[in-house]
């Protein structure tokens, strides 16, 4: 058996390297008699088979390639497919060019997106009038789509016009940028294109740099167009037709993706091409899982482990752990504003006064994040109105929440149910289980609802569940952008069913605010309103916690909390 | 003449067998409806996720008509083999379930073998010498195996074999990413590299092959051995082996082609119902070893809602068990003259 | 000990065969003891047995169940199941002791030098394996040979077993064989390895008795043919008294009397052997004959003379009845049974009897025709509602085997009880009691049994508490299907004479079935003989006994064995 | 249960010590679950996050979880949800399944082609993921995820009690029955159910350990019983989320009540199989 064991471990070490300690381990006697045997059997069984194995071209070009596991699965080359995963839009700023792209700032010593830096991609500069009604886009004269066809105004006016006009994700998310109609582009040459907007809006160009209003080879894609399906939107789930800086090499949807470096595209810095050559994300659904492939080696980077196993890889620093809150999300407890009796403020008050806020924190956490309680206002006003979130002056006090409890009519409590989808469970579970507890204390008894995914954002938009843990995440984490898309209005992000006339006028008349100190304002009452209502209960922000290996560098915190890949490269 | 008869006697399973079909798929889709979760609003992630976008997803879906009429032009779909799409990874259910049952397949087909291989010698044995030791390792042996929840076995096999020892490839699917695919002809990795004469190839995604299908095979060897340890026990009691040891013939040809051929002819009903079973039942396995499989897939969409795929999947698992079921009755049949007469 | 010396090998015991006596007897069984452990213990089945078998010689060892004739052959044969093994004795086999002979050498020993056939030929045989490639297993067991002269020699013992067609027949499977058919290509296995010694174990129980003539004239001859011994293991006297030149009798594990069958049959000695001599039904006996002594005889019934005018007790017309498919079981059959009159139906298996027994019973409905109890028509009457019927309690049936008509989960008062309470009105209470006692009484089932369950009871117990079912109702017609078949002859003797008393004291109409014409001919006033379901010849008992005239019925009672001294067998 | 019945019982056990030790377990098992409230240390709810993660110690015998709770005492608390899962998931399908069978193997004809059919239906599906769609659909308490395994059980007691009476349909004591005046119905209920039920004790005991698999595996993929209610395949599927950091005892012990647990049920059904099996008893 040992001699099986040896003959064995020649091609491991050439090929993994790490190999050796557990061997180490496995003789110094760490492992129990029972694993000994079963390692000596598998041995056996595997000597034959492994000991002609050898993979000297994979060795060669294993530095070159960027092996990335998550959690989900890329289900569409097109980011504009209604369903589309976060790794599709991942995907996709890879094989496609945007006209613009955000830069980088370091928040805490990390680097994170930049909303109020826009830099040009596709296009080499922009410039936008005095007014701000006009946005002139200058294309590069060099950029080339994969199949080797310039790329043209009248590309981008088809790929914009797609944006606005065909049934997809992107004309929801282009109005918030005040981009609606098809006319509002035009193409001026060849290489420049105009935008006109109706009113001067800070939200246009980063629009314009999140996912969807990708530029397509619109030669390609109207071949490929059908009188039902005029923007070719079929043809491209499973079809590129960009100019990004990787090409799609193969695409097994919910299994992996190869991509391989468009050798033309020369965008990275120093105008080289982007560093890895070939960049593989393979779904891998089990945490756990990810978290050996990433220690072993076999795997370069992931982002989506669980707390408690980045915790754990940190501690062991053999990797390079970049944790960074995701400065743009919010975890929070909500409630239906509109159901009894969950519509009195002093219960939600109550409640926020009773939440385990440390507890929760450390438990369901491990601490990784940023903590949006604990905060002292003085006089109970926000001191910060540029921003959303900041932090609350949450703190526990069960006699404040017993209080407030009696005051709202209820000193005995209550029964309620508290809910969380299957997929968030990992943070949720635990987190449920100490509300549950804590409240129980104040008299409201909780019954813990773990719903699937589905039936979860079902209840939620029809607007059925009480009380309940969910995330928000805005791409373009403006003030007013939060307020505006998740707590106004009847849409399906307002999850607390928050229908307050103030914060729906602040909230509109600070959109189109052009000076800093207003918007301030603004948002100064914004904020104290929000925490007077209490419509839901900011926990924190979580940490993205990307973990990957030493030699890895350049990782920045992107907006649509995926890696983008050009920024990477290996020591 | 025998061969004809047992054509015959497998087309009237088949046919008989078309109601059941049936009726699965109304179930299933029925089963479906009734789930609380709407896979338009699961699917409507947009910005500005209103009422419009979840209609326009639904409409998509064709979820705007009533229910009867859903069913009927999905009957019409299905008639024209078409199995919807599959909101989860944005393809034809189709095209993915050919995708992805290869995988499946070879994972259960690997299982059943090393478990068969390991469940007929331990059954045998321990029906040789009833109530000895050997008898009761076997069935303590066996028994543990059943007892462990396939994704603990799973999860453990692969910190043991891969995190601590590294005697495992990574269990990351069917093949090491680093390694390239053989030309698809079969979609089985294992006669796929082998028509290609890709023998390192073949060795590489027999690797990966091993502890998935080994967590598998643990769960079945129990019920595959104690059917095979009790009809070799019958089998060994009957009349006619007591007559050829009366005969004096040989102990080997005693055990293997008296008692053991005898005895296989039931195990070769339950290795039907138990390849059917893992086929379905390998979800977690699936899941735990990233195994590219129809399970893991009609798992991921059930949770989210996404019909089609479900469906597809019960329809796909449906016609397997039936045609499993047909396969064994026709080995049955070949193999036991007696069927073919009644 | 070395093994040149004692291994018996298949060329030396042959040899003994061949030199034919010279050397004493071939067989020679010395204080034989075999004990089987149960959970009840140690059971000793064997104590004790002495006997010899010489060369050339027919031994018959006759004896009930449970007397150790089996145990015996198969304690020769070392072919005891695990649980039974030999404590003391001595077997030897020409000049070797066999007793403690290794597995190699018992396996030479097989098959060449003693081997066996047994009762239930087609069970004996593998059912998945062409018969001829059996036959040619039990050759090659023995010496080498390859697969085309297997075949041959397997043909030519087929030949030898008098099998029609055999070229066809070698590649039957057993299943496609008659049950006669099976014996033979048994006996062509068994003679394969040319063994000097024939032990055969009941080998025609389960045959019908024309096969059973013909099997055994067949045994005879190529045993006489091929100078072979035989140990013929029977409970039929006939059979012992017709094919052996001695006979041993046995009696729990004991051999009680030894003699030549003219001796042994005509004047029996020991007490047992006269008791069973007397209990086996013979051409002349009377149902007095068989226990004398236990019962007062009484002169044979007369047929009663029904008043003129009166419908008969039953009467069938035309009755068909087609199972599932095509197959029919009964082809219009009409007979008619007066009241306290005793009707016989015999025939072979498939004969139909069987299922005109439920079918009058009306447990099962009829295809076609009637079925008239009393002149009314029950016929018409579905089977699933008849126990509802008022009639239900005057037709009763007592059924083969005692064992399998017992409920295992009711113990004999239960049994009883069980039709009074659902026929006769009876609930629990003294009445029911004295009823069931009574009935018991009756049927000679000692009171003190009433708490058994049946299986603490014995073969005779549970036919009395089967035949105390029947009447605890007074029925007026009781149907017998084959009520002593599966009894030892000495308790089918008082079983017979109980019936015969039951019926003359309740006036009863019998409705007899049976293929055992000896019992037929004591219990029955008219005979219907039935062959496929259709009646070949019906009368009176003595003119179908004295002079048949359908050449079946003639066959049928060519076939019955009568005890008397070996005949010379046609060879 | 006769004197002979006993004598048997034991006869079979000192044969068969392994099933004696399997009795003995699945006695203490159901002890547990019945006193288990009185006898646990600490409150298995009750949070503690300043001692979340530690390892077995005196304090905590089998280690705490993610909230500092007491493993050991949840694992004795669960044991009673468990059992009862299991018992009354195999005891509904055990009775619809034993009834629906028994009337069908007994009459057959068209009642029994019928219910045959849907049982090919049931048995068609994959019945995990049927498992999971139910469960899905009906949410997922404890009630439901009794009647989902109960459902995906019933097929195979159906066949079995079919298969069961069908072998005694037409046996002597079941004629004589229906000559004695009993009606079908009463012949199967008084007769032929009694008859059968021993044999499918054995088929029970084997599910009772399934079940418990079963509902472990719904728990694994989040379909299980309500947080923060304490059950093994929860905590199972809980603590294999940290499998990965080596936090073995949360997989570890919850995992092996689980395997004990479903391996006495099964030495138990083997062994009953064998005190009940007629072959045996000669």
């Amino acid at each position: 058996m040992a001699c099986a064991l040896l003959t064995f471990t020649p091609w491991r070490l050439a090929k993994r390297g790490r190999v050796a300690d557990s061997l180490q381990e496995f003789y110094r006697g760490k492992m129990d008699i029972m694993t000994r045997i079963k390692i000596s059997l598998f041995a056996a069984l595997l000597a034959g088979t492994a000991l002609t194995a050898a993979a000297p071209a994979i060795a060669q070009t294993r530095a070159e390639t960027l092996r990335h596991v998550t959690g989900a699965a890329i289900n569409t080359l097109d980011p504009n497919m209604p369903g589309s995963t976060r790794e599709a839009f991942g995907l996709s700023l890879l094989t496609y060019d945007r006209l613009v792209s955000f830069g980088r700032k370091q928040l805490d010593g990390k680097w994170v997106f930049d909303l109020d830096t826009i830099r040009g991609e596709l296009a080499e500069r922009y410039e936008v009038s005095p007014d701000g009604l006009k946005i002139v886009f200058h294309l590069r004269k060099d950029a080339k789509f994969h199949d080797g066809t310039p790329v043209t105004a009248e590309d981008v006016k088809w790929s914009l016009d797609r944006a606005v006009t065909a049934r997809s994700l992107a004309a929801g998310q282009m109005l918030t940028g005040s981009i609606t109609k098809a006319d509002q582009f035009r193409i001026i040459d060849q290489h420049t294109v105009e935008l006109t907007l109706p009113q001067p809006d800070k939200l246009a160009l980063p629009n314009l740099a999140t996912v969807y209003p990708v530029i397509f080879n619109s030669k390609l894609a109207k071949s490929k167009a059908t009188a039902e399906d005029p923007w070719a939107q079929e043809w491209l789930k499973t079809n590129t037709a960009g100019s990004g800086a990787y090409i799609v090499e193969s695409f097994k949807p919910g299994e992996t993706t190869i991509l391989r470096r468009n050798e033309d595209w020369k965008r990275g810095p120093g105008n080289s091409q982007a560093h890895f050559k070939r960049i593989i994300t393979q779904t891998i659904p089990e945490a756990s899982t990810r978290a050996n492939l990433v220690e072993r080696g076999d795997a370069d980077i992931v982002i989506d482990l669980q707390a408690a196993d980045a915790a754990d890889l940190e501690k062991k620093g053999r990797l390079k752990v970049i944790s960074t809150p995701q400065y743009n999300a919010i975890t929070f407890v909500s409630f239906n504003t509109q159901m009894p009796p969950f519509d009195k403020i002093e219960v939600r008050r109550a409640i926020a006064a009773a939440l385990p806020y440390e507890d929760m924190f450390k438990a369901a956490l491990f601490e990784r994040g940023k903590k949006l309680f604990g905060a002292e206002w003085a006089g109970g006003k926000a001191p910060d109105g540029s921003t959303f979130p900041i932090v609350q002056p949450l703190k526990t006090n069960l006699d404040e929440a017993k209080r407030l409890l009696t005051a709202a009519g209820f000193p005995n409590g209550f029964e309620t149910t508290f809910s969380f989808n299957v997929g968030q469970a990992g943070t949720a579970e635990p987190m449920a289980a100490l509300l549950k507890e804590s409240l129980g204390k104040i008299g409201i008894k909780v019954d813990i609802q773990k719903l699937p995914d589905a039936q979860m954002s079902t209840l939620i938009n029809e607007k059925k569940v009480p009380f309940f843990t969910e995330g928000i995440v805005a791409w373009l984490p403006s003030m007013d952008y939060f307020y505006r898309n998740f707590y106004i209005g009847p849409i399906r992000w307002n999850y607390s069913s928050l229908n307050d006339p103030q914060i729906t006028e602040w909230a509109q008349a600070a959109r189109f605010e052009g000076d800093k100190a207003k918007y301030a304002a603004y948002g100064l009452q914004l904020n104290t309103r929000h925490f007077e209502l209490m419509p839901q209960i900011p926990l924190w922000q979580p940490s993205q916690d990307a973990v990957m290996a030493t030699s890895i560098e350049g990782y920045t915190y992107q907006f649509h909390r995926q890696i983008d890949f050009r920024d990477l490269s290996r020591k | 003449m025998k061969l004809g008869a047992t054509a015959n006697r497998a087309a009237r399973r088949f046919i008989s067998s078309l109601p059941a079909l049936f009726g699965v798929v109304v179930f299933t889709f029925l089963l479906m409806r009734v789930l609380p979760g709407d896979p338009a609003v699961f699917f409507a992630s947009g910005p500005q996720a209103g009422p419009e976008e979840i209609a326009m997803i639904r409409a998509q879906m064709g979820l705007d008509k009533p229910v009867p009429q859903q069913l009927l032009l999905y009957l019409r779909d299905l008639s024209q083999g078409q199995l919807g799409r599959s909101l989860t990874t944005g393809q034809p259910v189709l095209v993915d379930l050919r995708n992805r049952l290869p995988a499946s397949l070879e994972l259960t087909l690997t299982a059943l073998l090393i478990a068969l291989v390991a469940a007929v010698p331990l059954g045998v044995a321990a029906a040789l010498r009833p109530g000895s030791l050997v008898d009761h390792i076997v069935r303590f042996v066996c028994a543990l195996g059943v007892c462990v929840p396939t994704f603990v076995s799973g999860l453990l096999l692969i910190y043991v074999f891969y995190y601590l020892a590294g005697l495992a490839p990574d269990p990351t699917g069917r093949i090491d990413i680093f390694m390239s695919q053989p030309p698809r002809v079969t979609g089985f990795l294992l006669i796929d590299f082998a028509i290609a004469g890709d023998w390192e190839g073949w060795q590489a995604a027999a690797r990966q092959l091993m502890l998935p299908a080994l967590t598998m095979a643990l769960f079945v060897v129990a019920p595959l051995a104690r059917m095979t340890r009790a009809s070799m026990l019958a089998s060994l009691g009957s009349d006619f082996v007591r007559t050829a040891r009366s005969l004096g013939l040989s102990r080997r040809k005693i055990v293997v082609t008296y008692a053991l051929r005898n005895a296989i002819l039931p195990v070769l009903t339950i290795v039907g119902i138990v390849f059917s079973t893992m086929l379905g039942a390998n979800v977690l396995v699936e899941k735990v070893f990233s195994w590219p499989g129809v399970a893991s897939y009609a798992l991921d969409a059930l949770l989210s809602s996404d019909y089609a795929p479900v469906q597809g999947f019960v329809l796909l698992m449906a016609s397997i068990f039936v045609l499993v079921n047909l396969t064994v009755d026709v080995l049955y049949g070949v193999a036991d003259p007696r069927v073919s007469v009644e | 000990m070395s093994e040149a010396g004692t291994a018996p090998s298949a060329a030396g015991a042959r040899g003994g065969a061949g030199t034919n006596g010279a050397a004493g007897p071939l067989l020679s069984v010395e204080d034989l003891h075999v004990a089987f452990s149960t959970r009840n213990g140690v059971v000793e089945a064997v104590r004790g047995v002495s006997l010899a078998v010489s060369p050339g010689e027919t031994l018959g060892i006759v004896g009930e169940s449970g007397s150790g004739k089996s145990v015996t052959a198969f304690a020769v044969t070392r072919l005891l199941d695990a649980a039974g093994r030999v404590t003391a004795g001595r077997i030897r086999f020409g000049r070797q002791d066999i007793t403690g002979a290794n597995h190699r050498q018992l396996r030479s020993l097989h098959g060449a030098a003693i081997s066996m056939i047994f009762q239930n030929p087609r069970a004996a045989l593998n059912p998945i394996r062409p018969v001829g490639l059996q036959i040619a297993d039990a050759i090659a067991a023995h010496e080498s040979l390859g697969a085309k002269e297997g075949r041959e020699r397997a043909l030519d013992l087929l030949k030898a077993v008098l099998i029609r067609d055999p070229e066809k027949r070698i590649d039957a499977f057993p299943h496609e064989l008659s049950g006669g058919m099976c014996q033979r290509v048994m006996i062509a296995m068994a003679i394969a390895g040319k063994p000097s010694l024939l032990i055969a174990d009941e080998p025609t129980t389960g045959l019908d008795v024309t096969t059973q003539k013909t099997v055994m004239d067949l045994v005879a001859a190529i045993i006489a043919e091929r100078g072979m011994a035989m140990m013929l293991i029977t409970h039929d006297l006939g059979l012992a008294s017709r094919y052996c030149q001695r006979v041993v009798v046995m009696e729990q594990g004991r051999i009680v009397e030894e003699a030549e069958p003219k001796r042994l049959f005509v004047a029996p000695e020991h007490p047992y052997t006269r008791r069973l001599v007397a209990a086996s039904p013979t051409a002349s006996s009377t149902i007095a004959d068989l226990a004398p002594g236990s019962a007062p005889s009484s002169a044979p019934a007369e047929p009663p003379k029904p008043a003129p005018g009166t419908p008969p007790l039953l009467e069938v017309q035309d009755l068909v009845k087609r199972f599932d498919g095509d197959v029919t079981a009964v082809g219009g059959v009409s007979f008619r049974v007066a009241q306290g009159e005793s009707v016989g139906l015999v025939g072979e298996s498939g004969s139909g009897k069987s299922t005109i027994s439920r079918l009058v019973c009306r447990l099962i409905d009829p295809s076609e025709g009637r079925i008239l109890f009393d002149g009314a028509s029950i016929g018409d009457q579905p089977a699933r509602g008849f126990h509802a019927s008022p009639l239900r309690k005057d037709i009763q049936i007592v059924f083969q085997d005692p064992t399998e008509s017992l409920n295992p989960r009711f113990n004999a008062f239960e049994c009883i009880a069980h039709p009074l309470r659902r026929l006769s009105g009876l609930r629990d209470g003294a009445a029911l009691t004295a009823r069931v006692r009574e009935c018991a009484d009756r049927a000679g089932l000692p009171l003190g049994l009433l708490e058994r369950f049946p299986h603490q009871l014995s073969g005779g117990q549970k036919a009395r508490i089967g035949i105390a079912r029947a009447i605890a109702c007074r029925p007026r017609l009781l149907i017998l299907d084959e009520p002593t078949a599966a009894l030892d002859v000495s308790v089918q003797a008082i079983i017979l004479q109980l019936l015969d008393s039951l019926r003359r004291e309740d006036r009863l109409g019998l409705l007899f079935v049976s293929h055992d014409l000896n019992v037929v001919r004591m219990m029955c006033e008219r005979i219907i003989v039935l062959r496929n379901g259709r009646i070949v010849e019906e009368g009176g008992r003595d003119a179908i006994f004295q002079r048949p005239e359908h050449p079946y019925t003639r066959m049928l009672l060519d076939a019955v064995l009568h005890i008397s001294g070996p005949s010379t067998v046609a060879g | 249960m006769t004197s002979a019945t006993l004598r048997h019982t034991v006869w079979v056990l000192r044969g068969n010590p392994v099933t004696a030790v399997a009795a003995g377990g699945a006695f203490v098992l159901c002890l547990v679950a019945l006193i288990g409230p009185w006898i646990v240390p600490h409150d298995p709810i009750a949070s503690n996050v300043a001692n979340a993660l530690k390892p077995p110690s005196a304090q905590n015998w089998a280690g705490t979880d993610q909230l500092g709770r007491d493993v050991f005492s949840r694992l004795v608390i669960a044991a009673r949800l468990d059992l009862a899962i299991a018992a009354s998931a195999v005891t509904l399908s055990f009775a619809v399944g034993a009834v629906i069978g028994a009337v069908c193997g007994y009459l057959g004809g068209r009642l029994d082609r019928y219910v045959g059919r849907f049982v090919d239906i049931l048995m068609a599906f994959p019945l995990f993921v049927l498992a999971m769609a139910m469960v899905a659909a009906l949410g997922n308490r404890v009630e439901n995820i009794v009647i989902a395994t109960a459902i995906i059980n019933l097929p195979f007691y159906i066949r079995f009690a079919r298969a069961e009476v069908n072998v005694r349909r037409n046996a002597g004591w079941v004629e004589a029955a229906r000559a004695c005046g009993d009606s079908h119905l009463s012949v199967i209920l008084r007769f032929l159910l009694p008859n059968v039920l021993p044999a499918m004790a054995v088929q029970v005991s084997l599910n009772l350990g399934w079940a418990i698999l079963n509902a472990a595996g719904l728990s694994f993929i989040g379909l299980g019983v309500k947080p923060p209610t304490p059950e093994w395949g929860i905590m199972v599927a809980e603590g294999a989320r940290f499998i990965a950091t080596g936090k073995w005892w949360l997989v570890a012990f919850p995992g092996l009540a689980l395997m004990l647990t479903v391996l006495c049920f099964n030495l138990l059904g083997d062994g009953l199989r064998d005190i009940l099996d007629p072959r045996m008893r000669t």
